[in-house]
């Protein structure tokens, strides 16, 4: 088992995580990635309905605090699926449209396994992990307010553990 | 002298701007909800921010109860609704 | 809204594919890639307890058919939940442990979206797209029988349409 | 002379080596069916398998039932279970 976390201003590279993850072992049958980019449109959090063009996004961290944090949810996503490997990459800093944000990328023998621990760990990012995000739209700076989805997202995974 | 270190998160890191945030631990305060009480005659519109049911509080970078004890060179952070991923 | 299918041969570049998808539109805010690899393990049919090392695998589908297949499950994922672009890959022919055999890479505003029809469509292809696997285990060819667990996986989409 | 062509995927390929899979049509050739018929005197293993429920046949690329009408030219597969992925 190799969980690698990384809480980072630097970018990352897709091919090098994934070349990373499968040369672990021999067992693996499934390579499941998420990656989030950033929007270059942000729903108002008042009216859902209409939105404005985003110019750039910060995002503020409790550093130490989310690292271990991070660290608590893959393991109980790992004590939940067998996987081989999972690792969990979240920039921090001020990001544009466009830019990549957040990277899950887990292997297991089976991809049912590796959906569920790369749903499970996201839906704990978006609500666990001491992330805040400040959007700049248009020279308006604006904290983001947590989504009504996210919560319930994470929700799911409490009421029905076998899910 | 004594000292305790305040961070504040988000939307509440805008609001204490001109808070200091390293105080002196003088025996008087003893938990959390006492730091917020002593915050309160001077920053009125943070204190009211950090009381939303939603901010939680930790102690060294562990979530506890506004009840915790406190002690000398703690690290204490208000941590707004997290809006990572 | 991209979609495309290739049946192939060759190998194809995880990077490449995530390039092409993440490229279509400013608007994405997820992608999600599943990547299926050969194992140097297979269960016995007969006893799932047990199993023995794979030496190479040859997959075998038919030509025309499984394209026309591949097309309408993409497209029924893309009518239930939104996407910006769909890129399925599947390999045929003869194929070592640890080669790539599969990919499908998804792109939406949303990560549940995504995540979602990537499931699908996996769980659709091992069931519904006319591909043919042929094990060589130390010498002894054997064609694999689907699985039951590959056959539940595809029959929860019909049960429950919101999940 | 009518021609009809027969492909047999997976499992069904291996005891189908030795059958002709271009036949004659011959107007009593009227469905799938009666074409099993017809190949079950000389290849009665081929037939069996043939014969499990799971094993699907098209017409043409297409899933069709084994009573479907066959005309001049058709292409026609018999699938036993897919395991892709």
């Amino acid at each position: 088992m190799s969980i690698n976390i990384h809480v980072q201003h630097e970018d990352f590279d897709l091919a090098a995580e994934y070349t990373e993850l499968r040369s672990q072992t021999s067992k693996i049958g499934a390579v499941v990635t998420f990656t989030g980019l950033v929007r270059d449109f942000e729903r108002l959090q008042d009216d859902p309905t209409s939105g404005r063009n985003l110019h750039r996004l910060t995002l503020q961290h409790y550093p130490g605090m989310t690292e271990r944090l991070i660290a608590e949810i893959v393991d109980e996503a790992v004590q939940r699926w067998p996987a081989f490997g999972v690792t969990v990459i979240h920039r921090v800093g001020c990001l544009r449209p466009n830019e990549q944000i957040v990277f899950v990328g887990v292997t297991s023998e089976h991809r049912e396994n590796a959906f569920k621990i790369a749903e499970f760990v996201m839906d704990y990012l978006k609500t666990k992990a001491t992330f805040w995000k400040q959007v700049d739209l248009n020279g308006q700076q604006q904290w983001i307010q947590p989504k009504q989805s996210d919560t319930e997202a994470a929700a799911k995974w409490t009421e029905d553990s076998d899910e | 002298m004594s000292m305790i270190n305040l961070l504040f998160f988000g939307r509440l890191g805008d609001l204490a701007q001109d808070v200091n945030h390293s105080i002196t631990y003088d025996g008087q305060l003893r938990t959390p909800e006492q730091l917020v009480h002593q915050l309160e005659v001077a920053h009125s519109k943070l204190v009211a921010a950090l009381r939303e049911p939603q901010v939680l509080v930790s102690v060294n970078k562990i979530i506890v109860k506004w009840d915790h004890p406190l002690c000398d060179g703690d690290e204490i952070a208000f941590l707004p609704p997290v809006t990572g991923g």
